[in-house]
């Protein structure tokens, strides 16, 4: 389903990444465990092509990023840790305007039933603006419910939501693993979901870079 | 060859070499090209004394058009090769080039007062040595905006590379349209329309100038490694 | 072309939803028009004499502080990012933008050129004739602004670089368009609209591939 | 489409887009960002009734006359020229100070309302041409070509 291969990416003249590699088989959830800097988020934004790595390539269903560069979301949906909602819409208005980005089309039905996942049925009309971090955190992850791809690039998922939220998510998680579907998400903490997988990322101190780069300016 | 000289040290090793004789003999002859434009040349027989404003004013306008153009250069091999000195180069330029130009605006404006009787016009030259003005102060504000450097270092070289369409039009403006500044006196190699006695000054006065910017760019350029330097040193150790 | 229509939806449903941008800019234009009423005074020849170069001058100014509005708030809270891994290029991002900011301008200008020419005096044709001058000179001025606003986003010190970037290149088009003679229009050459034409064709290439450029660097 | 493909459309079709903006602009540049007309475009062009243009050329040689005028109880100088680009003529009449530049044979530019063959300037600039030479030398071109 998604395959990195051997990924290098040096950023803000820090080494991140070197010789990364990465196997996400159908019906498998991958927990990316690491402490903060240790490059999580540097590592999707690589996956989903936001960031070019210095060498090595990311393969989505064997195709490169720059084949599905137009169909991106159909092999991915992926949720940053920012919350990609504008303040001053609802949250009605906001889940319409991503639906038309992705265009999918649904009726007013389907789309309460969908928010009624995580309890935001009744402050749906409520502007974004005037919602606390975890409400605004939920919203965002309901858009996994919208989607049609197979899979979900998370990153910091359960980071702000109380704990029944986070039993709704690994709920949902669990029922996409079920229905052929894979999950990717980061996290400085263990969480208790059914991970298949998980794959510890460390923080590099990596003074190589940094000697190399000194070399190419000649001896002090 | 070139990236022997692309390497900061070696280009240290001979910038050091350079530096000193430049700076020397740049005050010498900026001294001898004083006395002959004050005192061995004669005065113009339609503007008299004011013609000796043009040896500042001529160089500095040289200067400023040519110091642009190595920038220029320089955001190009930035963008393309991502070499380090390039950008170095080409934010040592900037504020140099950007006094060069305030010189010609100003010392332009006070010749003018006498000689056309006005202070400014908004004519094709003057109005696109302005606008250069501006360019080098995007520059400026730009390399120094950010952060990063790396990033203040590529923005401005985008700024730089679109604004080199002023350059033709700063140099041919005076050949394309009707304007109030008189045409260029040198360009025509064969018979410059300056008599030889005003010549001599002012090349004088032009070399002892680039003479001038080649000591002051090598000054900042070093700095401006040592700062660079410094920066790495201190990633290294954290 | 398809992905470039959604996206062109999304930003004028953001635009029109939200009217806060149109009566921004409109409300900044009415007022300084105003202003310069009051100070000329009631004397119409002098009015009308200086209409064209008063409207360019605000028009820059209410641009290029009215340009921010259309990409901070979507930066600031990763619509920015969001876009871009769901397979919109950086040159969609660019256009639909540009395409709303112009949209905006349009939109109130219908309103406010008319309005002001009456207040100072102007004739019916010689209003239509500053409508030409108008849409033939604003593109160029939007596709300015927007990357002077991109140029100035991630600094945080000072924003008062965006006039210092954009003045010379908005100098030669202010110029042209308020240098032609909106009363002789018939008999006089039409050379300042084609040169006000000229200068948006070289505009725009540079500046989409420049507007790439900066909007692939908010990523890193 | 392949991504090449694509890249290469984009790229020639922004090529294509600057060069025809580059010659649609150039093409009418070239009498638009004049500082000043010469007599001849003057005469030619039909629509500068009323208009403020400027107008340059040589000061045709013994055409100056200067008389003193009382004006709001000031004695103001009142000069009338002939500017001449060696094919046409056009009378100027200006009052108030002159640059010190301004002589018989030299450049100048002036700025006002051109009417009836006859323009009215309210400021005179004098044009500094390309030479520069010593007074003597300049004597001694004069007596050569006499």
């Amino acid at each position: 389903m998604l395959e990195v291969k051997s990924i290098y990416l040096n950023r803000n003249k820090k080494q991140i990444l070197s010789n990364f590699s990465l196997i996400l088989k159908k019906k498998t959830m991958v927990l990316l465990l690491g402490e903060n800097g240790a490059g999580k988020s540097s590592l999707l934004d690589t996956i989903v092509g936001l960031i070019k790595p210095q060498s090595g390539e990311v393969l989505f269903d064997g195709q490169t990023l720059e084949e599905i560069e137009t169909q991106k979301k159909k092999y991915f949906t992926y949720i940053p840790h920012e919350i990609c909602l504008r303040d001053s819409f609802s949250i009605a208005e906001n889940i319409d305007i991503w639906l038309n980005l992705h265009s999918i089309k649904l009726n007013t039905k389907q789309i309460s039933k969908k928010l009624e996942v995580f309890d935001l049925q009744n402050i749906k009309d409520q502007l974004v603006r005037n919602l606390s971090h975890g409400q605004k955190k939920k919203v965002s992850l309901t858009k996994l419910l919208f989607s049609n791809s197979k899979l979900w690039i998370m990153d910091e998922p359960i980071n702000g939501l109380d704990k029944k939220s986070v039993q709704i998510l690994n709920s949902i998680c669990t029922q996409h693993i079920k229905e052929d579907g894979s999950v990717l998400f980061t996290s400085h903490i263990y969480p208790k979901f059914k991970i298949t997988k998980k794959v510890l990322l460390k923080k590099f101190c990596n003074k190589k870079l940094y000697k190399n780069s000194f070399d190419s300016w000649g001896k002090l | 060859m070139f990236t022997k000289f692309a390497n900061p040290n070696y280009f240290l090793k001979i910038s050091d070499k350079i530096y000193y004789p430049c700076f020397l003999s740049s005050i010498v002859l900026f001294f001898i090209s004083l006395y002959f434009s004050f005192f061995a040349s004669p005065p113009d027989y339609l503007q008299g004394e004011t013609v000796r404003i043009m040896y500042v004013h001529v160089p500095c306008a040289w200067l400023s058009l040519s110091t642009y153009s190595i920038m220029a250069i320089c955001s190009f091999f930035s963008i393309v090769f991502k070499h380090t000195l390039a950008d170095i180069i080409a934010r040592a330029c900037a504020p140099v080039g950007a006094c060069f130009t305030l010189a010609t605006l100003i010392t332009g404006s006070i010749w003018g007062k006498p000689t056309w009787g006005t202070w400014w016009v908004w004519d094709a030259r003057l109005t696109s040595e302005l606008v250069l003005f501006f360019i080098y102060l995007g520059h400026i504000f730009i390399s120094n905006a950010y952060d990063d450097r790396r990033k203040g270092d590529r923005n401005a070289a985008i700024l730089t590379l679109v604004g080199i369409v002023n350059l033709p039009i700063i140099k041919w403006s005076v050949d394309w349209w009707n304007t109030l500044h008189q045409p260029a006196s040198i360009s025509k190699f064969s018979s410059p329309s300056i008599d030889d006695s005003m010549l001599i000054p002012l090349f004088l006065m032009f070399f002892s100038f680039l003479l001038f910017f080649t000591s002051l760019l090598i000054l900042r350029i070093k700095s401006e490694i040592v700062v660079r330097k410094i920066e790495i040193i201190e990633l290294n150790n954290n | 072309m398809k992905n470039f229509e959604i996206l062109v939806k999304r930003e004028l449903k953001i635009l029109f939803v939200s009217v806060k941008h149109i009566l921004s800019y409109s409300s900044f234009f009415l007022l300084v028009f105003l202003l310069f009423a009051f100070s000329v005074g009631p004397n119409l020849k002098i009015l009308s004499s200086i209409y064209l170069p008063i409207l360019f001058m605000i028009i820059l100014f209410s641009l290029i502080l009215t340009s921010e509005n259309f990409i901070d708030e979507d930066f600031k809270n990763g619509c920015f990012k969001e876009l871009q891994f769901l397979g919109f290029s950086p040159e969609q991002i660019f256009l639909a933008k540009s395409f709303s900011m112009f949209s905006s301008i349009i939109f109130s200008n219908f309103f406010l050129i008319p309005l002001t020419s009456l207040l100072f005096g102007i004739n019916f044709s010689a209003t239509i004739t500053v409508f030409y001058i108008f849409l033939l000179s604003s593109p160029t001025l939007v596709l300015l602004s927007l990357i002077s606003a991109l140029f100035s986003l991630q600094i945080k010190r000072n924003k008062f670089i965006q006039f210092i970037i954009v003045m010379p290149f908005f100098i030669p088009i202010v110029i042209f368009a308020s240098s032609t003679d909106i009363f002789n229009y018939e008999n006089s050459n039409n050379e300042n609209f084609l040169i006000l034409f000229g200068f948006f064709l070289i505009t725009l290439p540079i500046s989409i591939i420049i507007g790439k450029l900066l909007i692939k660097e908010t990523n890193q | 489409m392949k991504p090449k493909t694509k890249r290469l459309i984009t790229l020639s079709s922004s090529l294509f887009l600057f060069g025809v903006g580059c010659i649609i602009l150039f093409y009418n540049l070239r009498g638009n960002l004049v500082f000043f007309y010469s007599p001849t475009e003057l005469l030619e062009k039909s629509d500068v009734n009323s208009q403020k243009v400027r107008l340059g050329g040589m000061v045709k040689k013994e055409s100056i006359f200067k008389e003193m005028v009382l004006q709001d109880n000031f004695k103001i100088q009142k000069i009338t020229f002939v500017i001449t680009d060696f094919e046409n003529e056009i009378q100027v009449n200006y009052k108030g100070i002159l640059p010190d530049l301004f002589k018989e044979g030299q450049g100048v530019v002036v700025e006002g309302n051109y009417e009836d063959n006859l323009f009215n300037a309210i400021n005179v600039l004098a044009k500094h041409d390309e030479n520069y030479m010593p007074p003597e030398l300049k004597d001694l071109n004069l007596e050569a070509s006499n």
